[in-house]
């Protein structure tokens, strides 16, 4: 019920911000938007089901390019880059998950770690694709032929598709699917001993992982026209990691919380230059310190 | 756009949108370089402003991130709305700005980006390469090789980001000019052994080494070199390396430096005659920051000559300017800043500031000038 | 004879759940007392309150006359009692060997310690055969001999057993049993036992408590509550 | 390539390779103690590297105290650095139920945290050194060059890994410390201080990374992101198995000898993402890494 | 009567130690039948090798007519086969109803999409009568590891239930638990045998509980079968006390 009214005063808000705020504000927001997907995204693979993959940025970023080709070199419009990039991604993904079956834990998370590293250099040094170290340029996103030049005219675009996702992924937390994902969490065997198929689980929860963060990066390329890899790095991965555990980790709330508050404290904190990697540093340890389990915490685990 | 009023400008001010990193892992490349800009234009306040009118800045951090570069330009048009823009420090992110820029029209004169990627191909109202041009970097280095160190097959190291690939562009365009033959080593910024690219160039017997890289691999490589017994010339590029007793110290022995040749950028070498006046305002300006150690940057003065730009542009535009006539100013402009090893000028086709850079033999403890420019020959040919 | 453990009014809890609410007992020098009670009674979390694991919220702990509540659990062990926790908590990734030598971290006589595990290895025979198995791949039952053994190793004055019976064989019950009667008349040991089994417990130890949510409902003798109607019938079985 | 070229080439890149690896081992040395016995992956393991490096520069250039005495401090003063981090912030962490995960992010905080006070110095930006332990120079072996202050930082670090390795596995410290990292729990209950042990095992780890950075500095020079080598640290540890401390140093060694191999026979440009591919490679066949040990099924 | 699972000639290796050795035996359909023998003997392990967690290195197992030793841990579940365990596998940061509906996972509705619906209310009703019959109605919303160690075993077993076995492996469901509880123990399993037709096979040192309903017992030790028989055949057998009873608990009977 909270949840219901939370969604449709952020929905009224949001609607309404078109009105009066300036593009900047609308182009923050709809930073904060992307970072609400892949924070989503990650939800999936670790908080649903405790698989700690660290290439998010990699499968976003391939969720970029992809998108951003599609639209360069067909003409596509944005509906159809945003699924090609979410799918490209979340074939990946499903790639990945099946190498990294047989491990577990901190293996596991290394071996994202090492993937999304790899893809990162893939991504500066395939210059005939990517365009390598000169950036990617992507053309505006089209829908009927109309083009969309600015953060405002793609405002409601990237509003509604991150509502999609999001209900998306809380049917998906109330699902069987959901359940049985959270089992995969918390005992292997158990899971297994209920008739859960735990290899199965594993390659879902980081198939839709990926493909939900290939959206996000299909939902970038909207409102963004260049894209560097510099943008798709480790530092990236940590930055979502950061939101859905400041957040609360294994709760939809904490995701989506966690990567407003991120994204506009990161906004913020432009402001303070020369104390902010002080500041945010301080932020993340006083956060474990006194709320490990999340910001929301006390709002009541969904 | 309405003839009325022109975003950022009243009757006694014009609002100016600067950016840069301030913080965080780039901030060595733009912080004082902001700060000296800053410092400029105070300086015109001082004497009186602009046809009446004070310069007012508003200064965004845009951390050398693309998001947050376009982040800084949007406010600042959009929220601050600033007359005109001038800020990027690093290549690869001020990119992601072009086209947000382009279509809103405000002019925008970079800071020292060589931003090679928003300058080719030419844009309306984007000016750049105010240091230099990485084409310009890299065309130049190949000249004085084979044109000073008579070298027919050069060892060229370079970073594997926008900076070298820009640089190396042009780098093989003058090599093929020049019948020289050019050997690459593409390197990350943050190796950690450089092994492999200078024992790869000592097996290859090249003729000259070129480093076009940032001062830590730089410095690596030539005591990599050192340690491997490489006796050929090595030609430092534009790296950031001012400090030269520091490089010394870094690399660890003068040995080291038998024929080393160091790009300049700047019109002398820093601590000279020449640039103190830039180097005593900056202390007059900022007394905190000049007690700080390593402060003003390295980079500093760099700051210096695009804020030329924008007042001799602003001057040249008249008492009511318009973004319009600012832009027609600057492309006219073709002035000696005094701090630059070359003039500064713009041309309807060509974006990129200053081209020309000299050459020092440094031996470890003194640096003596190599006479002559050497000019890089790669223009944009369009795509 | 001297109280060695004394708990006077001791409340504890797990955030807002109080586990434990005041509860009084002692236990003599040179006895065995019984705990026992219901599925989440509050029994485990009683030894844990003595053994510095879980915080008194209010209350008293004295051991050999001195308050030790609100000591680091290292001191509590230091100062001579040692606990068989429940849930058999052996260093999975150590050998049988290692899981003994650690029982000794606190003791310095390297003499001394290698001759205990001797001494164990004798009142544990199966022990001995696994000496270099890791842990963790023990049986339930193994496991929960090592413990013991493990606890013994701080040649403690004070020993706690957490269901020390639990998953082992009938036995085994029987020998672990003797094997605490005798470390009990031979090394004048002082017991507290908790234990599901009330008719061993009860015949075993010599005063008993019975513990219900959290709160003494009843104590007395061994034998006089082993013949108590009400009692039988809750914790003895038909 | 000729024989003799490629034939160079292998000599040098192994003995250029052994000395870097040698650096990766260190901290990869640090930062699986940490995680044996406390659980977590220490994201500021390049920060207290560099924090030493900074540390030992202050002292040696600025303040021009003796070597040694510079060297002691350094490391003293990580260790309760180190230390008192865990003490006031990990034990915080740990008693308001954090898991490993908040404690991973807290160490993050932290290297955001120490990056930004060494920048507000000033002395972030300039690559910088201090007088290196040992004289100039270097000698051949075959036909590969090695300088004196190669073989120093080879030697020593094998020294202090040798040292380490003692320690953990057969001392009663190191006991202790393994004990903890199995189970906090029965830990406690042998008598274990477990604050105590957590403390000293952070503040072995930074002394670790203080003796790299008094030996690596004058090698790789000083800014401050230096710590971004940690990530080859994390290669090393992986490789080797990560919980594995011999498995640390070999997987040192492979990744510092690997990237010299790409760099020569391959391309300069793939050396910085060659250890990515040796991890992905060694998990996919072994899951464990190289040390890690046989895939086990948990007993239940 | 036909089989409901049997081993035949099954042997299990940790490293140097046969944990298991060329072990068959037989569950009658219906039945209650007892695996006991003293600690380490390898009854777990039996266990495990039915549930697919270990792979034996020789030897067959078969549950209701059909050959199961090269079937995955996850395919058990759907053939009717449930379990607990001995030392506790619970989802622990889950409720204790979202547990028992784990339980039902094998029959609810496969298919990706369909597994996306949100909770069938079906399985939510089947959960809530499981809870009632085990007691625990009262902990629905609680965290399983919040719960004390005795209801943490009955959670296990009301989790095992709400799949519909056809067969239950039990391992020391009465560990923990105090008399009055393991006669309710007693009572729930004996229904659930009688009435609902579910067949047992019930590891236990509980003397009390296994001899009471038992109507079949093997014994091993060591890993090889040194006895099978009704409980009064093997509460006699000398083997039998003398490796695991015990002259006295014997005699007590
Ligand atoms: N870690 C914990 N978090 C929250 N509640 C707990 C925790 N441990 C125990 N409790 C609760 O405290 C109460 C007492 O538990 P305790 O373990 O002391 O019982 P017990 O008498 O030992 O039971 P058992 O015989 O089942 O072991 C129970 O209600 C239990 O649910
Ligand atoms: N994963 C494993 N690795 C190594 N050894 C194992 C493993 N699992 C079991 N064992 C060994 O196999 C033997 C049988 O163990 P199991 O757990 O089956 O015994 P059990 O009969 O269930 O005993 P208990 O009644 O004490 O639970 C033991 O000696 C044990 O150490
Ligand atoms: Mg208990
Ligand atoms: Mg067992």
């Amino acid at each position: 019920m909270l949840v219901a009214l939370g969604l449709i005063a952020l929905i009224a808000g949001a609607i309404g911000l078109t009105s009066f705020a300036t593009g900047y504000v609308i182009y923050i927001v709809n930073l904060v938007m992307v970072a609400i997907v892949l924070a989503l995204g990650l939800h999936i693979v670790i908080g649903e089901c405790g698989q700690f993959s660290l290439a998010h940025a990699a499968f976003y970023g391939i969720g970029i390019y992809t998108a951003g080709l599609v639209t360069n070199l067909l003409g596509a419009p944005f509906w159809l880059s945003l699924l090609a990039g979410g799918l490209v991604a979340g074939l990946i993904g499903f790639f990945i998950g099946f190498l990294s079956l047989r491990m577990r834990d901190i293996y596991l998370a290394l071996s994202t770690f090492a993937f999304g590293e790899a893809m990162q250099w893939l991504f500066l040094n395939w210059t005939p694709v990517t365009g390598g170290p000169n950036g990617l340029n992507i053309k505006p996103a089209t829908l009927f032929g109309f083009q969309f030049l600015t953060d405002r005219a793609a405002f409601p675009l990237v509003l509604s598709v991150t509502l999609v996702i999001l209900a998306l992924v809380a049917v998906l937390h109330v699902s069987t699917l959901g359940r049985s994902l959270r089992a995969v969490r918390e005992s292997e065997i158990a899971a297994a001993s209920v008739g859960i198929n735990v290899t199965r689980m594993k390659l879902t929860a980081f198939t839709l992982s990926a493909f939900v963060a290939g959206l996000a990066g299909g939902l970038y390329t909207t409102f963004s026209t260049f894209i560097h890899p510099d943008s798709l790095g480790f530092q990236t991965t940590i930055i979502i990691l950061t939101t859905v555990v400041v957040g609360g980790m294994g709760s939809l709330i904490g995701a989506v919380g966690g990567a407003m508050v991120f994204g506009l404290l990161s906004e913020l904190l432009r402001q303070v230059p020369s104390y902010q990697e002080m500041i945010y540093g301080g932020i993340l340890i006083l956060f474990m310190m006194y709320a490990p389990r999340g910001m929301f915490s006390f709002v009541g685990r969904r | 756009q309405a003839p009325a009023a022109e975003p950022g400008l009243t009757a006694t001010t014009i609002k100016i949108g600067m950016f840069g990193p301030l913080s965080g892992p780039s901030m060595a490349y733009g912080f004082d370089v902001v700060n000296a800009a800053r410092m400029y234009f105070d300086k015109i306040n001082r004497e009186g402003g602009i046809h009446g009118r004070r310069i007012e800045v508003v200064v965004e951090d845009d951390r050398c991130t693309a998001n947050d570069v376009v982040a800084a330009v949007k406010k600042l048009v959009e929220q601050d709305q600033v007359f005109m823009l001038n800020g990027g420090s690093c290549s690869a992110p001020v990119v992601a700005a072009r086209d947000y820029v382009v279509r809103s029209g405000v002019p925008w004169v970079m800071l020292n980006a060589s931003g090679d990627g928003a300058l080719y191909p030419p844009q309306p109202n984007i000016f750049g390469a105010l240091s230099i041009s990485q084409r310009a970097v890299g065309g130049s280095t190949i000249e004085f090789a084979t044109r000073q160190l008579s070298a027919k097959r050069i060892g060229y190291i370079n970073h594997d980001d926008a900076y070298g690939a820009w640089n190396l562009e042009a780098a093989r365009f003058q090599a093929a000019q020049n019948g020289a033959e050019l050997i690459v080593e593409s390197i990350n910024p943050a190796i950690a052994d450089v092994t492999a690219p200078v024992l790869k160039l000592r097996a290859a017997n090249v003729d000259a080494i070129i480093i076009a890289t940032y001062a830590r691999p730089a410095q690596l490589i030539l005591k990599k070199a050192q340690e491997l017994n490489v006796n050929k010339p090595i030609v430092i590029a534009v790296n950031a390396i001012a400090n030269l007793r520091q490089l010394v110290e870094n690399v660890g022995s003068r040995e080291a430096f038998r024929n080393v040749y160091i790009q300049e950028l700047l019109a002398a070498a820093p601590g000279s005659e020449k640039l103190a006046w830039v180097y005593d305002l900056y202390k007059q300006s900022y007394p905190e920051l000049a007690a700080k150690p390593d402060h003003p940057q390295v980079y500093m003065p760099y700051g210096i000559p695009p804020a030329m730009v924008i007042v001799r542009a602003l001057q040249a535009a008249g008492p009511q300017p318009t973004r319009a006539k600012v832009i027609a100013a600057i492309e006219q402009l073709n002035f000696d800043s005094g701090v630059m090893a070359g003039p500064i000028s713009f041309s309807p086709t060509d974006r990129a500031g200053q081209k020309a850079s000299i050459y020092f033999r440094f031996d470890g403890q003194a640096m003596t000038p190599v006479p002559g420019v050497f000019a890089s020959r790669w223009t944009y040919q369009g795509q | 004879m001297a109280d060695l453990l004394e708990l006077k009014h001791v409340s504890a809890g797990y955030g807002r759940i109080e586990a434990l609410s005041g509860i009084s007992l002692t236990v003599p020098e040179g006895g065995i007392v019984a705990l026992l009670g219901a599925n989440g009674a509050g029994k485990s979390t009683t030894l844990n309150v003595i053994s510095g694991l879980v915080p008194a919220t209010s209350g008293e702990v004295r051991f050999k006359g001195r308050a030790i509540s609100g000591e680091r659990s290292d001191r509590i062990v230091a100062s001579g009692i040692s606990q068989v926790p429940e849930g058999r908590e052996v260093f999975r990734d150590m050998s049988v060997q290692e899981n003994l030598a650690i029982g000794a971290q606190l003791r310095n006589d390297r003499a001394g310690i290698s001759a205990d595990i001797e001494v164990m290895t004798g009142y544990f025979p199966i022990l001995a055969t696994r000496f270099k198995q890791m842990a963790g791949t023990l049986s339930g039952g193994e496991q929960q001999m090592l413990l013991i053994a493990r606890a013994l190793m701080a040649r403690p004055s004070l020993l706690l057993l957490d269901e020390p019976s639990l998953g082992l064989a009938p036995l085994l019950v029987k020998q672990i049993f003797d094997i605490v009667v005798t470390l009990h008349r031979e090394q004048k040991l002082t017991l507290l036992i908790v234990e599901q089994n009330a008719a061993v417990a009860l015949a075993v130890s010599q005063y008993a408590y019975i513990l219900e949510n959290g709160e003494i409902v009843a104590e007395g003798p061994s034998a006089d509550l082993a013949n108590d109607d009400a009692i039988r019938r809750a914790y003895l079985g038909a | 390539m000729s024989f003799d070229v490629a034939l160079l080439f292998i000599q040098q890149g192994v003995a250029s390779g052994l000395v870097t690896g040698s650096v990766y081992a260190l901290l990869a040395v640090a930062i699986v103690i940490i995680y044996r016995t406390t659980d977590v992956a220490n994201f500021a393991g390049g920060e207290f590297y560099m924090a030493a490096a900074y540390l030992a520069f202050f002292m040696i250039a600025m303040m021009a105290l003796p070597f040694w005495l510079a060297v002691i401090a350094t490391i003293v003063v990580m260790c309760i650095g180190a230390g008192l981090f865990q003490r006031i912030v990990l034990a915080q962490v740990a008693l308001a139920r954090g898991v490993a995960i908040n404690l991973v992010i807290a160490t993050l905080g932290l290297s955001y945290l120490v990056k930004g006070i060494v920048r507000s110095t000033g002395f972030g930006d300039t690559p910088r050194t201090f007088p290196s332990v040992v004289p100039d120079g270097s000698f051949t072996i075959g036909d590969a060059s090695v300088s004196y202050l190669d073989v120093t930082i080879l030697g020593a670090a094998v020294l202090v890994m040798a040292l380490f390795f003692w320690v953990f596995n057969f001392t009663k410290t190191g006991r202790a410390m393994r004990a903890v990292g199995m189970n906090r729990r029965a830990a406690q209950l042998v008598g274990i201080n477990l604050g105590r042990v957590e403390m000293m095992v952070w503040c072995f780890a930074s002394a670790i990374s203080g003796i790299a950075a008094i030996l690596i500095a004058p090698k790789l020079l000083m800014t401050a992101e230096m710590g971004s080598v940690v990530t080859m640290a994390f290669a090393a540890a992986i490789v080797g198995g990560f919980t594995s401390l011999p498995g640390a140093v070999i997987g040192g060694f492979i990744i510092g000898i690997t990237e010299n191999m790409v760099g020569l026979f391959v391309s300069s440009r793939a050396i910085n993402v060659a250890p990515f591919v040796i991890i992905m490679l060694v998990l996919i066949f072994k899951p464990q890494g190289l040390f890690g040990g046989a895939l086990k099924v948990r007993k239940v | 009567m036909a089989a409901m699972l049997s081993l035949s000639n099954v042997l299990m290796r940790f490293g140097g130690i046969v944990a298991i050795n060329d072990f068959s035996m037989e569950v009658e359909a219906g039945s209650i039948h007892a695996l006991i023998g003293p600690n380490g003997a390898g009854k777990s392990t039996v266990f495990n090798c039915i549930s697919r967690i270990y792979q034996p290195a020789t030897g067959k197992i078969v549950v209701r007519g059909q050959d199961v030793t090269a079937l995955p841990p996850h395919a058990m579940a759907g053939l009717g086969v449930a379990r607990t365990f001995q030392n506790l596998e619970l989802f622990n940061e889950l409720s204790v109803i979202e547990n028992v509906m784990l339980g039902a996972y094998a029959h609810e509705e496969t298919g990706f999409w369909q597994r996306l619906k949100p909770r069938s209310p079906a399985t939510r009703a089947k959960a809530e009568a499981i809870l009632e019959q085990t007691g625990l109605q009262d902990f629905r919303d609680v965290k399983a590891n919040s719960l004390d160690f005795g209801r943490q075993k009955l959670l296990e077993l009301a989790r095992a239930l709400a799949g519909s076995p056809k067969l239950m492996l039990l391992d020391e469901p009465a560990a923990g638990l105090r008399s009055r509880e393991i006669e309710r123990l007693d009572q729930i399993l004996t229904d659930l045998n009688q009435r609902h037709g579910i067949t047992i096979l019930l590891v236990e040192h509980v003397m009390q509980l296994v001899m009471s309903i038992s109507n079949r017992i093997t014994v091993l030790n060591f890993g090889e079968k040194i006895a099978e028989g009704t409980p009064g055949e093997v509460k006699t057998h000398p083997r039998v006390i003398e490796a695991y009873l015990g002259a006295e608990a014997a005699s007590h009977g």
